[in-house]
């Protein structure tokens, strides 16, 4: 299997030698000189320090870009730029074009026999979706706006928010999950009820967002349990909510939501 | 075997519902089938009727009883969707509207909804007594409907200690919350279910005692007398002869229904669910629906005690001779003859038809077959407006049920617009207005009642 | 002195004139908000008819980005190198693997790797004859290692979506047996004892040298796939020198620079094939 | 059902064993660590603990705590923070002086406007920078509709804890027009990220004017409406009033700010106390209660509102011409030093404390959010008080947890 760690003999010698070469040439003074100075100075006792001498710090000024020989990505039109290896199979959607009949999406790649009372069940599920009533940031305001008077998510009938987990359909995860939130939250999940569907909404929940660089946070929730719909945006409007809803209600119709080997990993196939 | 048992191992939990009764169905049909070949259905019909009408208290009991467990589900599901959509017009919204017209199959599809989730036991909970919670709670106001009178004759049983019977089998419905909470293995159900205890017992002495005062103007305790009792003008409603026995006892069934401002068990924003945190699935409907039975019933009994139960608020047939109007609907099918079967069969064509016509000419954008099937179904509902009409116009029991059913409804959005509106209050402050307001006010009430009906039996 | 219930009476007034008034609600499918004279959507990149990116990863969004939440990798014009942008590195959270992934890097992670395609007959007949039961897992995992010769990350799957068992519960079977193996057996075995005696005699660094030149650690397979090192036991036998075998057989040559060779050898190298 | 509490052997796959319950409880896995551990977690016969949080419908958040009850009286409480600890200060100091200004907007996602503003009046401050006045009129627009929005949602949350359905609701009505109309002066509806070191970014709209139009010609009536459901209802007034009593020295000493401070009698408000902006220009009181209650910090917020609506009323009549941005360096390098700025959020005092060390980033910032200190005297106001008035006492004090975790 290729894997390949990054390390600082992958990358070329031309681009090392420019990266260092860039370093030599900046002009900026050195960041120690400027830190061998009194930094404690109050601003507001000297109100008329004189702006024009400022120091300029270098060790921030340049962000070097990471350079790696390139063994992922090739271009869908080969003439563009000049052929490559062929892009990994996508191997595990693969059984599910084969039968792209919605009514079998779900169940028969299982050898399971639908019937149409099923198919009934799921228009029930889908119209009385309850969220959880659980926010955990700034988002949150977004999800409760979402089922007020403006844009009434209960016209859907989804409005009765559950205090509790056992007696909710759909955990929305709505805001920024610190690492520490994040065991009550899983447990959250397990506690509710099967059938269940999570939506990750906001940056922080589909990818980490703004805080992916936070020690403190989990990088999407993905990594922890398993979603059904994302709903990007920092935070997403209500309506971007309600969109997300309905691509759920789309999901569980069409019997492509909740999949029984659903795990917690990447849901973005390889190669995208 | 295994021919059968892997399609049925892959069938899914609904198909395994779903296919047995289809079987059934189709076993059935043949049997009638057969069993009207064979003459042995209507030997079999005759025996039983014979047999039936040789025990006529007992089919009584049984059709009643089974008439109103089934009766219960509807009415839960008219009173949740009221409970949704109005209070979503109060707070300016617009409510469930997308299953059915003006959103009106969203409660349904909740309690299916419900029907169809995972049945979950949790860790370390009271097994037996977590799972009996559910059916008791349920079971309380469902067995308090059995008395009460809907329409002159039509009502379960006419105890005369219904009223006894009634308060005794609602009061069954704290024990199924105290088992909730009690058994449910987590610190938010067991607060739940202390409160419930204790406000539901509080409460259910002034309710009792607010009650007292009406049955010393009857004189009897059996609820189909009461409203007898209260016939005539709208003035002889016992509203407006125990008005603060009226306050009394609707505050108290607040109280004793759970309802906001008194919804501690459930209160959502402290206890997370109440009693119902740990419940899921069809276990927590049963809740669900027993709260909104109980809203039922209390509005019905408050109907039947105070506003006249059936009775209507005016006479009708007097103005009704006034302005000279006379129904006289008795039709004699026999008279039309062949003329019968003409109705029968052009009837239906005809009335579509002109009905579809005006609304095909008038809508360019439907087709044709869109306005028959609209016409259709305008025929059909205006055919059920004129069989009700006349059933009304024909039947006593049918306008009794109709005021019933109208003051039964206006206490139920009573009920929710006080949701819709109030903040619930704390427990302390319940119990001291049940302990210092209410109990000494159901005890002036009582003695004033009784000094009311010696001084105006001494003056007669 | 206010009678008692006004203010109640007040708010259930208010709510039932709310109750006839317009109502407030936009309902959003039918109609969309514009999104206001500034406001901000979502960024998209764009293609070209030929269904290449149009971007051209010169980094400029991600310089001015004010939260650094754009983290960008493309290829160079050349299509030579992979190039990546992101803010400097903090808490090692590059290495991480999420953050790998979404850069578009190898991620040095077997379940996020894409795997290789199996032919799924042989897997479909051992499934077929345990009637798809999960509950014997054991027997189905230890068929199909006998059919394919180790247990392939498609079996995985495949198994876990007939049987309805959670991957994570297959592949937790398989990795706590150690007669179940998720990689390709190797060409030849080599076994070595890490008991005391043998470290003693000079056993220490005869595994470091064939780890060194193997490229695995025991338990593992050499990147090419041809040798295997396993951890043997001496069975206390005193020698006067440390356990080293190769497919069973016993070696006398327990030197370091030999077992090198006999590496080398092994993985089939040229100098180790001169030497021989 | 006794199934799910039977697990497969290891040893034997078709042997089950009984596994043992998982009891989850509030007492931490470890021995008391402190005095003050030991103390809480002896319990008393009679005495049992409730964990409140990190998920409950009325903790405003992620906020945990772990209460000590005796039937349904609060003998004890153990707050639990950092549930929302994101690293937003670490984050900052990471970053050039313009990213700090989107990272501290989710601080207090409330009203982020506020938040927003520690950066940009810190580095103006180590810049000596002047800001054109049409620019700090706009922002004083800015944060005035921005508290309104906040203590909207306020009177709401405090209603829907005590049980109330509706006043929530309405409250969001107003906030909802509110926020699409910083949502056309913005472009976005929750993190504004709005103000520039030296200005705005870009200037009053169309769109943006005529929404605030249609909204000050009913504003004053919206709040009228608002406080009519709740304001004389026997029963909020009963669960309210007298319940969460802060008296002044208490509240001096656990540092509150904001309408809790205010509440009390202590007429401190930033904008009067050390005038910022242009607030020493505009005209309006600084409502005050001398009760210090629950009942007492919602009127007090109900005052602000009007005093607000007020403020906006004067900034629209005088509102200047010119540019909204000042002439700033592109990168900008404050000289080294050392900065103190603080300004009245709906929450009440919120202030940064910035070191400079010449380069293009803070060296270091620290954010003084007032939900912190408020929050702080629930030690105080919860013991002896039954359940449901926990929630009273922790939505009368508004914590926001953005700010409280940073």
């Amino acid at each position: 299997m290729e894997m390949r760690r990054r390390s600082d003999d992958d990358q070329p010698n031309e681009a090392r030698e420019r990266v260092a070469r860039a370093r030599e040439a900046d002009e900026l003074t050195p960041s120690a000189s400027a830190r061998t100075e009194d930094p404690v100075q109050m601003a507001s006792d000297q109100p008329s320090a004189q702006p024009g001498a400022l120091k300029l710090a270098a060790d921030r000024a340049v962000v070097e870009p990471i350079v790696v020989p390139n063994m992922v990505w090739t271009s869908a039109n080969p003439i563009a730029y000049g052929g490559g290896s062929t892009p990994p199979a996508i191997t595990h959607l693969r059984e599910l074009e084969e039968e792209d009949k919605s009514d079998n999406g779900r169940w028969g790649r299982f050898d399971i026999i639908p019937t149409k009372s099923d198919y009934v069940l799921d228009l029930i599920r889908l119209n009385s979706l309850w969220p959880l009533l659980s926010g955990l940031a700034c988002c949150a305001i977004e999800m409760m706006s979402a089922a007020t008077s403006k844009n009434d998510m209960d016209r859907f009938g989804m409005f009765p928010f559950r205090a509790s987990p056992r007696q909710a359909d759909v955990l929305i995860a709505a805001g920024t999950l610190t690492t520490k939130m994040a065991g009550p939250f899983l447990r959250l999940w397990e506690q509710m009820p099967e059938p269940k569907w999570s939506v990750a909404m906001g940056d922080c929940t589909t990818s980490g967002g703004r805080y992916k660089r936070s020690y403190s946070t989990v990088e999407g929730i993905d990594r922890i349990m398993p979603v059904d719909v994302y709903v990007p945006g920092c935070p997403p409007r209500p309506e971007g909510l309600i969109y997300g809803m309905m691509k759920l209600q789309q999901l569980i119709r069409e019997r492509r939501g909740q999949w029984a080997e659903r795990a917690v990993g990447p849901t973005v196939p390889q190669g995208i | 075997m295994s021919v059968l048992a892997r399609p049925w191992s892959r069938l899914t939990p609904a198909g395994k519902v779903v296919l047995p009764l289809l079987g059934l169905l189709v076993f059935l049909t043949l049997a009638l089938l057969v069993g009207f070949a064979t003459g042995l259905i209507p030997g079999l019909i005759r025996f039983v009727g014979d047999l039936l009408g040789a025990n006529i208290g007992i089919v009584r009991f049984v059709v009643a009883a089974s008439a109103i467990l089934l009766m219960s589900v509807p009415t839960a599901f008219v009173i949740i969707y009221m409970e949704l959509k109005v209070i979503a017009l109060m707070n300016l919204r617009l409510g469930p509207n997308r299953v059915g017209p003006w959103g009106s199959l969203h409660s349904i599809v909740h309690g299916l909804k419900v029907l169809g989730k995972e049945d979950f036991t949790p860790t370390g909970v009271d097994v037996p007594v977590f799972t009996l919670a559910p059916a008791v709670t349920f079971l309380a106001p469902v067995l308090g409907l059995l008395v009460l009178p809907f329409a002159p004759g039509l009502l379960g049983i006419d105890m005369n200690l219904a009223l006894l019977y009634f308060f005794a089998v609602s009061g069954l419905s704290v024990l199924g919350l105290m088992m909730a909470g009690w058994s449910s293995f987590n610190k938010y159900s067991l607060l739940g279910g202390l409160r419930a205890a204790a406000q539901i017992i509080s409460y259910e002495i002034p309710l009792t005692l607010a009650v007292v005062g009406v049955i010393m103007l009857a004189g009897t305790m059996s609820l189909n007398q009461i409203v007898m009792n209260q016939s005539g003008s709208i003035l002889d409603w016992y509203m407006f002869k125990q008005p603060l026995g009226f306050v009394i006892f609707f505050i108290a069934a607040t109280a004793e229904g759970n309802r906001t401002p008194f919804d501690l068990t459930e209160a959502d924003s402290e206890l997370v669910a109440g009693f119902a945190t740990e419940y899921s699935g069809m276990r927590f409907g049963f809740f669900f629906f027993a709260e909104y039975v109980g809203v039922f019933i209390l509005s019905a009994l408050t109907t039947v005690l105070f506003l006249g139960g059936w009775n209507a608020p005016f006479d009708i047939d007097p103005v009704l001779n006034a302005l000279g109007i006379r129904f006289d609907l008795a039709l004699d099918l026999a008279r039309l003859d062949v003329g019968l079967l003409f109705l029968l069969a052009l009837g239906p064509v005809v009335g579509t038809l002109l009905i579809a016509l005006p609304i095909w000419m008038l809508r360019s954008d439907w087709s044709f077959l869109k306005s028959l099937v609209i016409g259709f179904i305008l025929l059909n509902v205006l055919l059920a407006a004129a069989v009700g009409v006349w059933l009304a116009l024909s039947f006593e029991a049918v306008v009794g049920l109709g005021w019933f059913l109208v003051k039964t409804y206006f206490f139920v959005f009573l009920f929710v617009w006080m949701r819709a509106t109030l903040p619930r209050v704390r427990i302390d402050q319940l119990m001291g207005f049940a302990w210092k307001w209410m109990l000494p006010a159901s005890l002036v009430n009582l003695f004033v009642t009784a000094l009311a009906i010696i001084v105006v039996s001494e003056v007669r | 002195m206010d009678l008692p219930g006004k203010g109640i009476f007040r708010g259930m007034a208010l709510t039932l004139q709310k109750f006839f008034e317009p109502k407030v609600t936009v309902q959003y499918p039918e109609e969309q908000h514009d999104g206001g004279p500034k406001g901000r959507g979502r960024l998209i990149l764009l293609y070209d008819e030929y269904g290449a990116l149009k971007c051209e990863t010169c980094f400029q969004c991600a310089q001015a980005c004010p939260i650094e939440i754009i983290d960008m990798g493309g290829v160079d014009t050349k299509g030579r190198y992979h190039v990546h942008w992101g803010p400097p590195e903090q808490y090692a959270e590059r290495r991480e693997d999420s953050a790998l992934r979404r850069s578009g890097r190898p991620v040095p992670d077997q379940s996020f790797v894409a795997y290789e395609a199996i032919d799924t007959a042989p897997l479909d007949r051992i499934l077929a004859d345990v009637d798809y039961d999960p509950r014997q897992m054991l027997t189905i995992l230890e068929r199909t290692q006998e059919a394919y010769g180790y247990l392939p990350i498609a079996a995985f799957r495949h198994i876990s979506s007939t049987t309805g068992a959670w991957y994570a519960e297959v592949h937790g079977i398989a990795a706590a047996l150690e007669h179940l193996r998720v990689e390709p057996p190797g060409g030849h075995v080599v076994g070595i004892c890490r008991c005391p005696n043998c470290t003693l005699m000079g056993g220490g660094r005869l595994r470091e040298a064939l780890e060194a030149e193997l490229e695995t650690v025991i338990g593992g397979t050499s990147p090419d796939g041809r040798v295997r090192l396993v951890a043997e036991s001496c069975h206390g036998e005193s020698r006067l020198r440390p356990h080293l075998t190769v497919d069973g057989a016993d070696q006398d040559d327990t030197t370091p620079a030999g077992a090198t060779s006999l590496a080398r050898r092994l993985r089939g190298h040229s100098r180790g094939r001169a030497q021989a | 059902m006794a199934q799910q509490t039977r697990v497969r052997s290891l040893d034997d796959p078709d042997v089950f064993v009984e596994s043992p319950a998982t009891i989850y409880d509030a007492v931490p896995p470890y021995p008391p660590r402190t005095e003050r551990e030991a103390e809480f977690y002896h319990l008393r016969d009679g005495e049992m603990l409730i964990n409140l949080g990190p998920q409950h419908p009325s903790t405003h958040g992620v906020l945990r705590v772990v209460l000590k009850i005796d039937g349904e009286r609060v003998v004890d409480l153990d707050p639990v923070i950092g549930y929302l600890h994101r690293g937003v200060e670490k984050i900052c100091e990471n970053g050039t002086w313009h990213h700090a200004i989107s990272n501290c907007d989710p601080l207090e996602y409330v009203a982020s406007m506020f938040s927003e503003a520690m950066p940009v009046l810190a580095c103006e401050k180590l810049l000596d920078l002047q800001v054109p006045r049409r620019a700090e009129y706009i922002r004083v627009l800015a944060w005035e509709l921005n508290r309104i929005a906040s203590h909207a949602l306020f009177m709401g949350w405090l209603s829907l804890d005590l049980g109330g359905l509706t006043p929530i609701l309405y409250g969001f009505i107003e906030r909802d027009e509110i926020v699409e109309m910083l949502n056309a002066l913005t472009g976005q509806r929750v993190l504004f990220n709005y103000l520039r070191i030296g200005g705005v970014n870009g200037d009053l709209n169309h769109d943006f004017m005529s929404r605030l139009g249609d909204w000050m010609s009913h504003a004053a009536e919206q709040v009228e409406n608002q406080t009519k459901l709740i304001n004389e209802n026997e029963i909020f007034v009963g669960r309210t009033r007298g319940l969460g009593v802060v008296d002044r020295a208490t509240a001096l000493r656990m540092c509150a700010t904001g309408p809790v401070l205010r509440a009390t009698g202590i007429p401190y408000d930033i904008r009067r106390a050390h005038p910022y902006s242009v607030y020493n220009e505009l005209e309006f009181d600084v409502p005050t209660r001398e009760e210090g209650d629950s009942y007492a910090r919602y009127l007090v917020h109900v005052d602000e509102i009007k005093q607000s609506i007020h403020i906006i009323d004067q900034v629209l009549h005088q509102m200047p011409d010119g540019t909204v941005m000042a002439k700033i360096p592109r990168w900008i390098r404050p000289r080294p030093g050392r900065a103190w700025v603080s300004i009245e959020s709906p929450r009440g005092q919120y202030g940064a404390y910035v070191m400079s060390d010449g380069s293009d980033h803070p060296f270091r910032m620290r954010i003084r959010d007032p939900s912190f200190f408020n929050l702080s005297l629930v030690g105080h106001l919860m013991p002896g008080n039954l359940i449901a008035d926990t929630m009273a006492i922790m939505a009368s004090l508004d914590p926001v947890m953005g700010g409280i975790d940073k």
